[in-house]
């Protein structure tokens, strides 16, 4: 069998890749593309906490279903702003759209 | 070590095999279909954990729909289908060592953590989860209001993506 | 247990004997025998697609009133052994500046998405790939792959034709999909279970006379996922020449060939098996397996033939009404059929079964008139945006 | 769960509501404009709570001692603390037999306001919305000239939305299982009541009187709910079948209340009583039930026959066994509604507004029900209470068909001075409203008590036969007095419409109205004669036994003690014979000749002004509401006392302000603490804002490392410690 300890790492690794991803690249795209590991990661937290706690308390799978929502709406509203800023700056540098400061 | 162990190995190299490729790629269709093997990955790793729906799902919704979203983006938003510049910031180190130290932690926690190498009990036999699931997620004892609140959020982040993406002539 | 009721759990039960005898362990000889049998399956339908395409141009010449291959063989029957020893023998040409991984998975992804779906296809009482209970849903997860594999042909090829053409057929299968997933939430509530053999199973009655707008409306959504005419977006090929595929040549193009007709006819199948009761035929499937078996490919047959009876005959639709038509008619219609169905369901729970059947009926053909008439109200005011109110000419006396 | 057929009765129950309310929203959200699609919603509407209504009434017969297992199903609502409020629906004999008589009124009335309101006449030259339709003029191209005609209402959706609304909450308070939802559904009926009686709102009379009845209802209404409130802190439940348990009754009857030596259980039946005298319009509330008549015709049918004041008697039946526990509150109600059936009627006989006279014609019947009620007769109450309904509906739509035809008449000659529901203008209208008038006769022969054949015979007869039969000899009597003027009226009534000879031009050219109108009232005069004969007592000579007194068995089983039939006694039984008889007799013996209200003996003042009652609340209450706001409020209060108070307080804070303002404000929180810390934050801001760089993956960036050094000094110095 497989202790938990692997699934449980194999998340952090996933998360800590997707962090590094939001963190690092320049493409604002990419960036969403690095939050997308990152909820995987904790999806596979949640399925490994249903699967090893009380298998018949669906908490785990009902919020990963919820964290699938939230990801489809991240994606949607998040590529939209990623198209209309594009199309306002012609740009999708995250660190050229930088109009917000002092 | 067990048939199962290894094709969890395997599956959990190849699935940070590609997070990592996601992340490091410089051609982001590339890096789009590598999120997508990643995806399967995480898909086959729920199988493994028996929760055969969610795999399905993450197969139809990350796959099906975001990750093509994701292609789409990527073709919208280019000038040119080259990569042209560094795609990676000017502060990728520190953000590379913002990830270890977050993975190091995490893996310190888990450590002091008496519930880490527990193993799965087996399913009790005729369990429905799928059937449990729908019920949890339609019962006003379980979680009605979650699921509720996230039918919502999503009615609300496709009137807001249209909006936003809209093109005002 | 008999032989003609469940032949592949004797073969399996005979081989594992032969494997052991031969001294192998028997995890490793249930897996080599798992594999042997999805072997046997896939063979027999990569046969069954060389035929196929013998029928597709067969079906497609007498539509256009021609005789069709009729050369090679009797009937012409060995004409597709003939094509596919072309497509063998043909330059392998790849377009500069292409993707070259993209280029050479895409094709055999596009077989897979195909392939995946026999998994779950009941194609007897006993003969079940996997008894998934999320059968109906893994139907979507396989059509999502396929409309991967059109996207990535049509990036990696880099031509612009073949780009559109992915952008395009792209579009429509991923709207198509939520009609699709909709409708298949019929049987789901009718049957009690997204698993195809339960569906199959359940069908005392052919679900088709419970919903037949239902069945309706998976029909139109298979066929605009299959990118068939009159939703042939993705080839177009007055437009695009080719559409996606175009850049692909040899057995590769072979593969997007084979894979679309293959799809075609599983998706016959599948409406065969949601709607028409499977394998499924006055207790035939009782008395052997290899009977219920050609049940299900017979209806799967006629599915097919329908699909290409309108491939045929309709004209391509505009991509924009495509689209308009999908969103603003067939998903509003599938979710207010869904809930139709639901709540008629759950009121009928107690219900005499011949009267739950024609209130059934009945409230589905109420509802596509209805749908019907409001699309047509709708069309002749835009039409009256455009042209002005239509002038009925009096007549004098 | 019992089930029968295919959807289960319980669940049946719970959606017989449903329908009405649907097309109310639907009418006013979607289909307003559109007047077919409206009438032909609320009367598919109407026809599906109908359908629902029969098949339960059906089912409810087939089942053996309903009143001990009815159909009830409920569930959880309100949270209350430990317990939850449950409502749900309860279908017991009594609720069944209302059901049946509600469904058949509420749609014969839904039919005949669509041919009321002349659906498919053009619009009318003057209409406009709040006022009654003023009549159309139309070429007629065969004869060569234009013609008046009957125009459409012009708020012809608004009404069918209204009278939805209103059989949706009829159907609630009937279906109910609980006292909250009955004063809910009672509560949609009174805004209703409000909203069609003030239907023509631009009539300044009709908004009057809109305001008059709701006023007034809300006036009983508030006791009631002050009643309801109390049951509900003594007994913690408001659900009838837990009332009605043998201990909380009990403990109800001994339980003493603080108020003038009532028990608990007397002091919630008089409050509650109290909102059926609001309701039903007894007195001294019955005020506002005669100016209702300023609604349309449907309107009036629907309040004051078959639904709203039915359902003011349909409470107190309901909550009999918990009134009929205290004999003070037993006496007041008979007092009253023997009272009000005497007091009415004189009122009736001096009337000539046709519709008038139907009005303190129910309002007398009421009383009668009430008084039965008093006297402990609840199965002769419940048995009146349909009848009424039936033959009531059938006076006040046939009186509408009657002001319609003589406003087709009014459209003919032009002459808009004759009033069209005024009974001297009429006469004669039996030749040219054969319909109206046979079923108008069998109505008003109902409402008299005519022997034998009519529904009304059988029902007031048992009212009286057990008024005698206990004992209770003024009740008895007051009532035949009664009696015998509602059959005077009533013949009163039928003479100066329909007999004799036509006494105005307007009254020749009356003329039958459309089958919309007519069938309904031929439906209802079916039920007007029929129905009584589901009630004729066992011990009546010779017709006694031939049917099974089906009332007294079906509604007796309602509660746990079957009532005794009292037995046969020859007084009441020739009483009534002779004050329906005699009555119809004088009424048409001295009616007969009467051509002008001068030639009138009976047009006595205070009869005619209803006893003086408006004028005394109007002195008594509006009046001195108007000086206590006016004078002793604003004029006073207000103006002297309150302003002349404020008035010394202003130099003083005014003083205190200029001086903190001087002294302390300006130097101390301006200068210092204000300019001195906006300096501050001006600074700090300048130095810190080099930090905001815009760039959203620096901030992320930021907050991880503040949340990996917090995470890690919280884990190493708080946790680990």
């Amino acid at each position: 069998m497989v202790p938990l300890s692997w699934y449980l790492i194999l998340a952090a690794a996933l998360f800590s890749v997707g962090l590094f991803g939001a963190l690092s690249r320049r493409n604002a795209v990419a960036i969403l593309l690095g939050i997308e590991l990152m909820l995987n990661a904790v999806n596979i937290n949640l399925a490994a906490f249903w699967r090893y706690g009380n298998v018949t308390n669906m908490a785990g799978q009902v919020f990963a279903i919820i964290v699938f929502a939230v990801a489809a709406a991240e994606v949607a509203v998040g590529l939209a702003l990623v198209i209309s800023v594009y199309r306002q700056r012609n740009t999708v540098i995250a660190d050229d759209i930088d109009m917000m400061k002092f | 070590m067990t048939a199962e162990q290894i094709i969890f190995l395997l599956v959990a190299f190849f699935t940070l095999g590609s997070g990592f490729m996601v992340v490091t790629t410089r051609n982001l269709i590339h890096a789009a279909l590598w999120l997508i093997a990643t995806l399967f990955g995480v898909a086959v790793i729920f199988a493994l954990l028996d929760a055969g729906f969610l795999a399905v799902v993450q197969v139809v919704v990350y796959i099906g729909a975001i990750a093509i979203l994701f292609i789409f983006a990527v073709m919208l938003t280019r000038k040119d289908m080259r990569d042209q510049g560094p795609q990676m910031n000017r502060n990728w180190w520190f953000g590379a060592l913002i990830s270890v130290l977050t993975f190091g932690g995490l893996y310190f926690l888990l450590q002091g953590w008496n519930g880490l190498s527990k193993t799965a009990a087996d399913i009790p036999s005729g369990f429905d989860a799928v059937g449990e699931l729908g019920n949890a997620l339609v019962s006003p004892n379980a979680y009605v209001l979650p699921f509720e609140v996230a039918s919502v959020l999503l009615v609300a982040a496709l009137v807001g993506a249209v909006y936003v993406a809209f093109n005002w002539k | 247990m008999d032989f003609l009721q469940d032949p592949l759990k004797i073969a399996a039960d005979w081989l594992l004997g032969i494997f052991t005898g031969w001294g192998m362990p028997e995890i490793a000889a249930q897996v080599l025998i798992g594999f042997l049998g999805v072997l046997i399956l896939l063979s027999a339908l990569m046969v069954l697609d060389i035929f196929l395409v013998w029928v597709e141009r067969k079906v497609v010449s007498r539509f256009q009133d021609r005789i069709g291959p009729n050369r090679v063989g009797p009937f012409g029957l060995i004409q597709p052994l003939a094509d596919i020893i072309k497509l063998l023998i043909k330059e392998d040409t790849t377009p500069e500046g292409a993707d070259r991984v993209v280029y050479n998975i895409a094709p055999l992804l596009s077989m897979m998405s195909v392939l995946i779906l026999w998994a779950i296809v009941p194609l007897a009482p006993t003969m079940l790939g996997v008894d998934l209970n999320v059968g109906a849903l893994y139907l979507i997860a396989a059509g999502a792959i396929g409309t991967l594999s059109i996207i990535m042909a049509g990036w990696a090829s880099n031509n612009k034709y073949a780009l559109i053409g992915a952008f395009r057929q792209v579009a429509v299968m991923v709207s198509f999909e939520i009609p699709m997933l909709t409708v298949l939430l019929i049987p789901t509530i009718f049957a009690g279970s997204m698993g195809m053999s339960a569906i199959t199973q359940n069908q005392d009655i052919w679900y088709v006379w419970i919903t037949p707008l239902g069945a309706l409306i998976f029909l139109i959504a298979a066929i605009a996922e299959l990118g068939r005419a009159p939703f042939d977006m993705g080839e177009a090929e007055s437009e695009l020449v080719s559409g996606y595929n175009i850049e692909y040549s040899g057995m590769k193009f072979g593969m997007f060939y084979a894979g679309e007709l293959l799809h075609a006819f599983t998706f016959g199948g599948f409406w065969a098996i949601l709607f028409f009761g499977g394998y499924r035929f006055f207790g035939l499937e009782q008395v052997s397996a290899f009977l219920a078996v050609a049940v299900v490919v017979f209806k799967a047959m006629i599915g097919y033939w329908i699909i290409m009876w309108i491939k045929y005959t309709l004209l391509r639709i505009r991509i924009d009404h495509m689209l308009a038509f999908n969103w603003k008619f067939l998903t509003p219609l599938a979710f207010v059929l869904l809930m139709v169905t639901a709540l008629l369901n759950a009121l009928l729970a107690d219900a005499a079964s011949w009267f739950y059947i024609s209130i059934m009926f009945l409230s589905n053909v109420l509802l596509g008139w209805i749908s019907l008439e409001v699309a047509r109200v709708y069309s002749r005011r835009q039409r009256e945006k455009v042209e002005g109110p239509k002038v009925v000419e009096v007549a004098h006396h | 769960m019992r089930a029968g057929g295919f959807v289960a009765t319980e669940i049946l129950i719970w959606l017989i509501p449903l329908p009405p309310a649907l097309a109310f929203f639907l009418i006013v959200l979607f289909t307003n404009k559109n007047k077919t699609l409206s009438h032909t919603i609320a009367v598919g509407a109407a026809l599906l709570s109908w359908l629902g209504s029969m098949i339960v009434f059906v089912r409810a017969l087939s089942i053996e001692h309903l009143g001990e297992h009815p159909f009830e199903s409920s569930i959880n609502w309100l949270p209350t603390g430990d317990t939850w409020f449950r409502i749900g629906v309860l279908v017991d004999p009594l609720t069944a037999v209302t059901l049946f008589f509600v469904a058949w009124t509420v749609l014969m009335i839904f039919i005949y306001s669509v041919g009321y309101h002349n659906f498919g006449q053009p619009e009318g030259d003057h209409d406009h919305k709040g006022l009654p339709p003023h009549g159309a003029t139309v070429e007629d191209h065969g004869h060569k000239h234009a013609h008046a005609v009957p125009s459409v209402e012009p708020m012809y959706s608004r009404f069918f939305a209204f009278i939805g609304l209103f059989a949706f909450g009829m159907y609630v308070l009937v279906v109910s299982d609980n006292l909250l939802t009955l004063f809910v559904g009672w509560e949609i009926m009174g805004l209703c009541s409000y909203l069609l009686i003030g239907f023509w709102y631009a009539k300044e009379s009709a908004r009057d009187a809109a305001v008059k009845a709701f006023l007034t209802t809300r006036v009983g209404d508030v006791f009631m709910l002050l009643g309801i409130v109390y049951l509900y802190s003594v007994t913690g439940t408001l659900s009838f079948r837990e009332i009605f348990a043998e201990d909380v009754l009990h403990t109800l009857a001994t339980v003493p209340s603080s108020f003038l030596g009532f028990s608990a259980a007397g002091l919630i039946g008089l409050l509650l009583f109290m909102g059926t005298i609001g309701k039903s319009a007894q007195f001294p509330l019955h005020v506002w039930l005669p100016d209702a008549m300023e609604g349309p015709t449907p309107v009036s049918a629907m309040i004051h026959a078959a639904t709203m004041v039915s359902a003011g008697v349909y409470a107190v039946i309901r909550m009999f066994p918990l009134i009929s526990l205290d004999e003070k509150t037993m006496a007041i109600v008979a007092f009253i509604g023997a009272f009000t059936a005497l007091f009415a009627a004189t009122i009736a006989v001096a009337q000539n507004d046709i519709k008038r006279v139907l009005a303190y014609s129910t309002i007398s019947q009421l009383g009668y029900m009430i008084a039965a009620l008093g006297i402990g007769a609840y199965v002769a109450a419940a048995f009146h209470l349909i009848t009424h309904a039936f033959f009531k509906a059938l006076l006040f739509l046939g009186s509408g068909s009657v002001i319609h035809g003589m406003e087709h008449g009014v459209l003919h000659t032009g002459n808009h001075h004759v009033d069209p529901q005024n009974m001297f203008n009429m006469g004669g209208l039996r030749n040219k409203m054969p319909i109206t008038f046979w079923t108008f006769l069998i109505g008003g022969f109902a409402l008299s008590g005519f022997p034998l054949v009519t529904a009304g015979f059988w029902s007031k007869d048992e009212i009286l036969a057990d008024a005698f039969g206990h004992g209770h000899w003024w009740v008895f009597g007051t009532l035949a007095i009664a009696a015998f003027l509602t059959a005077f009226y009533t013949m009163r009534q039928i003479t100066l419409t329909f007999l004799g000879e036509p006494r105005t031009k307007e009254a020749e050219h009356a003329q039958e109205t459309p089958w919309t109108m007519t069938l309904p009232l031929v439906v209802l005069s079916v039920f007007a004669i029929g129905f009584g004969w589901f009630g004729i007592p066992e011990h009546f000579p010779a017709l006694g036994g031939l049917f099974p007194n089906w009332i007294h068995d079906f509604v007796g089983g309602t509660l746990t003690e079957h009532p005794e039939a009292v037995e046969f006694n020859w007084i009441p039984l020739l009483t009534s014979l002779v004050v329906a008889l005699g009555g119809l007799f004088f009424g048409w013996a001295i009616y007969r000749n009467v051509q002008t209200p001068a030639e009138d003996k009976l047009q006595i003042p205070i009869l005619k002004n209803k006893y003086y009652f408006d004028e005394a609340y109007d002195f008594l209450f509006v009046k001195p509401a108007y000086w206590l706001a006016e004078t002793f409020i604003y004029k006073w209060m207000d103006k002297r006392v309150i302003d002349g108070f404020l008035h010394i307080f202003d130099p003083l804070t005014n003083g205190l302000g200029a001086f903190i303002r001087n002294y302390f404000d300006l130097p101390v929180i301006n200068r210092f603490f204000g300019d001195g810390s906006a300096d501050v934050t001006y600074w700090f801001g300048g130095k810190l804002r080099v930090v905001q760089t815009g760039r959203i993956q620096q901030y992320l960036m930021f907050a991880l490392v503040v949340f990996i050094v917090v995470g890690a000094a919280l884990y190493f110095f708080v946790f680990a410690v």
